[in-house]
């Protein structure tokens, strides 16, 4: 039933954006969509699509999937966006990308579809303006949202009798209590990602972020704090010291530390919003009904920070059918697309209204934790050179974490790198 | 002649006629997929061309080659490759002739031995690169597990983390990726040699170990020049396997010029940069081949 | 050279060469028989706690693995057909004709390997996209043709070269043409190089990876080592299922070589690869 | 059958290195003609010229009267049977042999009598489902020869086809070849670098020397009157004992000693700067006939051949082998006294190499 009226709320949804085009509807559009990879839900897309067609019985929408994690497919993004091929008008694409595609021309301005920036994302999560809005102009428009959390064992915790840590200091000394307690040598007390992926760049910037430092200004120039960095670095580096957390965390990758999580092998977990379901629905899970989220630490001093994540829709500028193309992201950004992803495939939602909604917080509970800290999300550095500042600041937190550099030579190597790139 | 027609002319081609006939579909298709991309190349590496700007191409002259040649990530890249290129070749080589040498013993049956060279050669370099990661990796890795069971070490090693140690677990997955086909080469020149050779050895009181040097390895030579020479090109265009074992990591150390030229154009989105790196690449390759292609020309 | 002959140690090289050779590929097997979370506990099991197809089952519903592997199929077989064809003209011409620069020649269709197809990866792009090939088997075949046309021609070049010229002269005088006799006897007489190089190319197709994941995208368009890497998503990497997907991969193309290793090594052996 | 003419025929790479020097030659109906030479004298690439497997780079060949340089080998009407048999290894003897028929179409029955005569004739028969591997040398050179034979061309070729054979074998086929080519009255072109070979099967012999014709003619002629010193050092096993001498006197001084010469003779050789003394080892006897010439001489070596034996000798500074009957004992030393008819003594020009006679 509270599917039904979902249903219909989106099949309005779309009749009004099909209301609200001047074409004629009698000539046949059809709309070719890069819909990401798996991960992404191209199934869920494909029953908005249809909700869409449904509605506009002009519009043909096909899907094209590829490229499993999102560097792949950036990596086939860049192949076909820079052969200016005009087979595809719809990309989903990383929030990290917005500022990199608009930069290269790739993408066609929204301002003409959906109003000045500052209007168009008010409704949306506060780090929309800051991803999503390039130069002035919108490049693209949100479709659902991710987020770094920290997951935690809510029994272990209740156990030893500790409550959610607030600064990375008390988290290392909780989990040190639980260890030492549980006497279990597999057991690590906090697990994040250390091997050279997009991960990395978010384990560089969260205790980094959590000092109440920014890594570039609105204009994307590079404000980053030397000292300020080194201490998020060594603050890992201590707790890998102190057997916090594992040795070889420069090998961990997303999936690594989902499994030992479900493993029962970690008291603490930072991972993005899917791990919710790994841990409580899986078969072969072994902490259903333990796991608990909380706001990330900070450091001492500092406020609670994360890496906010997420899909967002854009506009190919070598569309043939922009206006019709523009609509239908138009569409796949509306609180009723964004509720149905939430409630079908618990994606996080991109308006912040979305995540109190009654049929959402009876669909996904958790929901109502995240919403806090979602919001104080903020976004990876933005650039025209993205590939780059993401690829400098992995591989180089990697080699930190590895201790094939040191953290102070390793910061310095970032800022001289990135000096150049981000000005 | 007035009497052949156009048809018996046709049947009956020039000799030159002919071999422009029979090479036109190779070099068409080279001309497509080498020859015109190659020059796209070197055109756009005269050029600022980045793709991320927006800013469309600007002439920069000869301005990419002097900052490769200062770009300590080309030369560490350069540096890398080389020593790949110089530690796996031989490194191939002897493990190669070894199987080979084992794989030609007397067996009842043939076709185990001969599966077990055709295997690794025949498994795709990216998912090799992804099974000896898991091999080696420091927790789940059944090296380490190997390790701890014989009873050394109470930490296991962290092969892909530490620079030396990444380095020698690439290269000993290249070894063991092609050493397979080494040794089939190998192992087929081994089978063209003439016993006789080893009982006249014999008979001139030869040993083993100086039948091996005296007669095996000379009479391989041809072999061996051609194996090494593939497997030279191919080294130096080392990029599937550093690139899903380490990513090129830890930090670039075991990063090729294939993967800093791959980053550069599909990930910087240099494409100017990237076609300039890629022009050096090509130089290098060029010096390396002259050899191997002068020696075709000695046997041709 | 003649090693000891004994029955044991003739035993201990056959196992060594045999441990060597299978390893990886029944350690995959082993693992696509694990669950997820039997792969991360410790110490790691060599042998399944409690074996199981499930993987497989998953693989196949995952992703259209059958289609990735038609595709591959089709893209492999195409090519090594195509692979052999222009290189055998292009072989014959350099090893039969009298042709001038022949050397040079050789060299020009070798020299095309020596360029790293990753470099030419953009330009390829572009150049089939403007064909409109873009996401058909042609866009792959074209790039593969050309990446087996060194191997293919070296090693037809070696195999022609070792047809005594007058078996082609007996058939011109027997009432063949030029091409008649090319077709009717040099090329039934060069049919194990032919094969050698048909393997070669076979298997240089069937692994590329990074052309196929550019220019193949769509999903009824990939190849298998492409749809493979799409088991892995952003936050997962089920190793079982990817090694159950990995052991489909790899039965094939063992299967050929297991087949036709006879030949493959008695190809090498006619003087294929020596020069 | 049918008639062959070579006329000015030249063969020259890039038209540079010149390997056949404007041959005339001219094979009548039946004829059975051979092309002697030591290796790379160019009688190989004549032939394959003749064949349509060289290009001619001037002059022209006529088969029958019509000009066939341009003719491609498949429509010159010939038949080739090649030094290493050139049998196809992946058909069997009867396609082999019926290879060709098939090629011009001849009806399916035509292909199989002639072919099972073919092999009748060659003793064959019983092998056609063979495969040319499992044959022996002389097996397949039979094979071979008999895929040019059921083509019933105008005109057989035959490039060293005996070469790859031992001693006893080539024998046997040459005498088989002999035979056939009786039976057939087939005209023959047959190559060979083996003068005997040349001599016991020819109607005539062109000797060829590097590119050049150095004489065409009967066996016989060849032997007796060569026309040319390289001729005369080809021929005979020995050949012909060839000789630095000087004109004194009408005799032939060879350092010492004098051999006397027909007056005939010795005038043709007066006034040449340089000469060579030529006499066949057979002619160099031990008995005085009417009319012969003594010749002084000292054995040096003896090879007894069973037969015969072959003793080289000392005559002045010279060297010269003779045939000598099988009980000839005198150790070596020993003097003796040759005796030679002046009709079988040979005068050269040596700078030319032309015969003064």
């Amino acid at each position: 039933m509270q599917r039904r009226n979902l249903m219909k709320a989106l099949a309005l949804a779309a009749g009004m954006a099909a209301a609200a085009g001047t074409t004629a509807a009698f000539a046949q559009t059809a709309l070719r969509v890069f819909s990401g990879g798996a991960n992404q839900r191209p199934d869920l897309m494909r029953k908005l699509f249809d909700q869409y067609q449904a509605a506009n019985p002009g519009v043909k929408i096909e899907i094209e999937t590829g490229g499993a994690t999102s560097e792949l497919q950036r990596q086939y993004l860049s192949t076909v966006l820079n052969a200016k091929d005009s087979a595809i008008d719809i990309y989903m694409i990383d929030i990290v990308n917005p500022a990199q595609y608009f930069g290269a021309g790739w993408l066609e301005p929204l301002n003409a579809y959906v109003g000045n920036p500052a209007d168009a994302m008010k409704p949306y999560l506060p780090v929309y303006l800051q991803s999503n809005v390039v130069d002035g102009k919108v490049a693209a428009m949100p479709g659902f949202a991710d987020a770094m959390f920290m997951y935690y064992r809510k029994d272990l915790l209740d156990k030893y009798k500790i409550a959610e840590p607030k600064t990375w200091d008390e988290l290392a000394a909780a989990s040190k209590k639980i260890q030492a307690g549980e006497g279990n040598p597999n057991l690590q007390g906090l697990s994040i990602q250390g091997a050279p992926i997009e991960g990395a760049v978010c384990t560089f910037l969260l205790p980094y972020w959590s000092q109440g430092k920014e890594f570039n200004d609105a204009s994307g120039k590079l404000t980053l704090d030397k000292a300020a960095a080194v201490k998020g670095l060594n603050q890992w580096l201590a707790m890998v010291d102190s057997g916090v957390i594992k040795r070889n965390v420069a090998e961990v990758k997303t999936p690594d530390t989902v499994n030992e999580f479900k493993a029962g092998q970690v008291v603490f977990a930072i991972n993005w919003g899917f791990a919710w379901d790994r841990f409580q629905v899986d078969n072969d899970s072994t902490v259903k009904g333990k796991v608990g989220v909380m706001p990330l630490p900070a450091m001492a001093g500092g406020k609670s920070a994360t890496c906010v994540g997420g899909w967002q829709w854009a506009v190919s500028a070598f569309s043939k059918n922009k206006a019709e193309a523009a609509k239908l992201v138009k569409f796949m950004s509306t609180p009723a697309a964004s509720k149905f992803l939430a409630v079908e495939g618990s994606l996080l939602p991109v308006y912040q209204s979305v995540y109190t909604d009654p049929d959402v917080v009876k669909a996904v509970p958790w929901f109502k934790d995240a919403s806090n800290v979602v919001i104080a999300g903020k976004s990876r550095p933005l650039s025209k050179d993205y590939g780059q500042v993401s690829d400098v600041v992995r591989t180089t937190t990697s080699a930190v974490l590895a201790r094939t550099k040191k953290p102070d030579d390793g910061v310095g190597e970032i800022q001289s790198r990135l000096a150049r790139v981000m000005r | 002649m007035a009497g052949a027609s156009l048809i018996e002319r046709l049947r009956d081609p020039s000799e030159t006629a002919l071999g422009v006939l029979l090479l036109a579909p190779a070099f068409l298709l080279l001309a497509l997929i080498v020859v015109y991309p190659i020059g796209t190349l070197i055109f756009n590496s005269f050029f600022d061309l980045r793709l991320s700007g927006g800013s469309g191409m600007k002439f920069v002259g000869l301005e990419n080659y002097l900052l490769v040649l200062e770009d300590a990530d080309f030369w560490n890249a350069t540096w890398n490759t080389v020593l790949i290129t110089l530690i796996t070749v031989p490194g191939a080589l002897v493990a190669g002739l070894g199987l080979a040498l084992l794989a030609n013993l007397p067996f009842r049956r043939q076709w185990p031995v001969r599966l077990a060279l055709l295997l690794p050669w025949a498994l795709p370099l990216a998912f090799a690169g992804l099974i000896f990661a898991w091999f080696f990796h420091t927790e789940y890795g059944v090296v380490n597990d190997v390790v701890r069971r014989l009873g050394f070490g109470s930490e296991p090693t962290m092969w892909l983390l530490r620079p030396g140690w990444a380095f020698a677990a690439i290269c000993l997955t290249i070894v063991w990726k092609t050493s397979s086909f080494m040794a089939l080469i190998l192992l087929a020149g081994l089978q063209m040699i003439p016993r006789s050779l080893y009982e006249a050895a014999q008979v001139d009181g030869a040993t083993r170990w100086q039948q091996f040097w005296q007669i095996t390895i000379p009479m391989l030579m041809p072999s061996i020049i051609v194996a090494l020479i593939f497997r030279t090109i191919t080294a130096l265009q080392t990029f599937d396997i550093p690139y899903t074992m380490t990513k090129g990591g830890p930090g670039n150390a075991t990063e090729t010029l294939a993967m800093l030229i791959h980053k550069t154009t599909i990930d910087y989105l240099d494409v100017g940069y990237g076609s300039t790196l890629a022009v050096f690449m090509f130089v290098l390759s060029l010096a390396v081949t002259t050899v191997y292609l002068r020696r075709i020309g000695r046997q041709a | 050279m003649t090693l000891p002959r004994g029955r044991p140690l003739t035993l201990l090289a056959a196992a060594i060469v045999v441990v060597n050779g299978f390893f990886p590929a029944v350690w995959i097997l082993l693992t696509s028989l694990k669950s997820e979370a039997e792969l991360v506990s410790k110490p790691i099991t060599w042998w399944p706690r409690d074996p199981t197809l499930a993987n497989y089952v998953q693989a196949f519903t995952d992703q259209p693995l059958l289609r990735y592997l038609g595709n591959s199929l089709a893209v492999a077989v195409l090519s090594t057909i195509l692979s052999l064809v222009v290189a055998a003209l292009a072989a014959y011409a350099i090893a039969r004709l009298n042709l001038r620069h022949r050397q040079l020649i050789l060299t020009c269709i070798v020299a095309s390997s020596m360029f790293p197809l990753v470099t030419l990866l953009v330009p390829i792009f572009q150049t089939m996209r403007s064909l409109g090939l873009l996401n058909t088997y042609t866009a792959l075949v074209l790039p593969y043709t050309v990446l087996n046309l060194p191997v293919c021609t070296l090693v037809l070049v070696s195999f022609f070269q070792s047809i005594p010229r007058d078996l082609e002269n007996a058939a011109m005088i027997d009432g063949c043409t030029r091409l008649g006799a090319l077709w009717r006897v040099v090329v039934p007489l060069a049919a194990p190089g032919v094969f050698t190089a048909g393997i070669l190319a076979f298997v240089n197709a069937w692994d590329e990876f990074l052309l196929a994941l550019s220019l193949n995208a769509s999903a009824s368009m990939r190849t298998l080592p492409v749809g493979i890497t799409l088991y892995q998503g952003e936050f997962t990497f089920p190793w079982p299922i990817i090694s159950a997907a990995l052991v489909v991969a790899i039965v094939p193309v063992a299967v050929l070589i297991a087949v036709f290793q006879e030949r493959v090594v008695g190809g090498l052996t006619q003087g294929g690869l020596k020069g | 059958m049918a008639q062959v003419e070579l006329r000015g025929v030249t063969k020259s790479y890039d038209g540079k290195t010149t390997v056949i020097h404007g041959i005339d030659l001219e094979i009548r109906h039946g004829e059975f003609v051979v092309f002697v030479g030591p290796s790379g004298c160019g009688k190989s690439t004549l032939l394959r010229m003749i064949a349509g497997l060289e290009t001619i780079s001037g002059g022209e060949v006529r088969i029958d009267g019509r000009t066939v340089n341009d003719l491609p080998p498949r429509n010159r009407d010939i038949a080739m049977v090649f030094q290493d048999y050139a049998l196809y290894p992946h058909k069997n003897l009867y396609e082999n042999m019926a290879f060709g028929l098939r090629l011009r179409k001849t009806p399916e029955d035509a292909i199989r009598e002639r072919v099972m005569n073919a092999a009748k004739l060659l003793r064959i028969d019983h092998m056609l489902e063979r495969r040319p591997a499992a044959l022996s040398g002389g097996q397949r050179q039979r094979v071979a020869i008999g895929r040019a034979i059921v083509r019933e061309p105008k005109v057989f070729l035959f490039d060293e086809p005996l070469s790859n054979l031992d001693a006893q074998l080539r024998n046997e086929m040459r005498t088989e070849i002999k035979r056939l080519h009786q039976r057939l009255g087939a005209t023959i072109i047959y190559v060979t670098h083996d003068q005997v070979e040349a001599m016991t099967l020819a109607d005539r012999i062109a000797v060829l020397s590097a590119g050049h014709k150095m004489q065409y003619d009967t066996p016989d002629a060849i032997y007796h009157r060569p026309a040319a010193l390289f001729v005369a050092g080809f021929t005979g096993a020995p050949p012909m004992n060839l000789v630095d001498c000087e004109l004194a006197q009408g005799a032939a001084d060879l350092g010492g000693v004098r051999v006397p010469l027909p007056a005939e003779l010795a005038a043709r050789g007066a006034g040449q700067p340089a000469l060579k003394f030529g006499v066949r080892p057979e002619n160099l006897r031990l008995v005085a006939a009417p009319g012969d010439v003594p010749v002084p001489a000292e054995v040096s070596l003896l090879e007894p051949l069973g037969a015969e034996t072959l003793v080289t000798l000392k005559v002045g500074r010279a060297e010269v082998v003779a045939r000598c009957p099988a009980s000839f004992r005198e150790p070596p030393g020993s003097a003796v006294t040759l005796h030679v008819a002046p009709a079988h003594l040979h005068l050269f020009d040596a700078a030319s190499g032309a015969a003064l006679h």
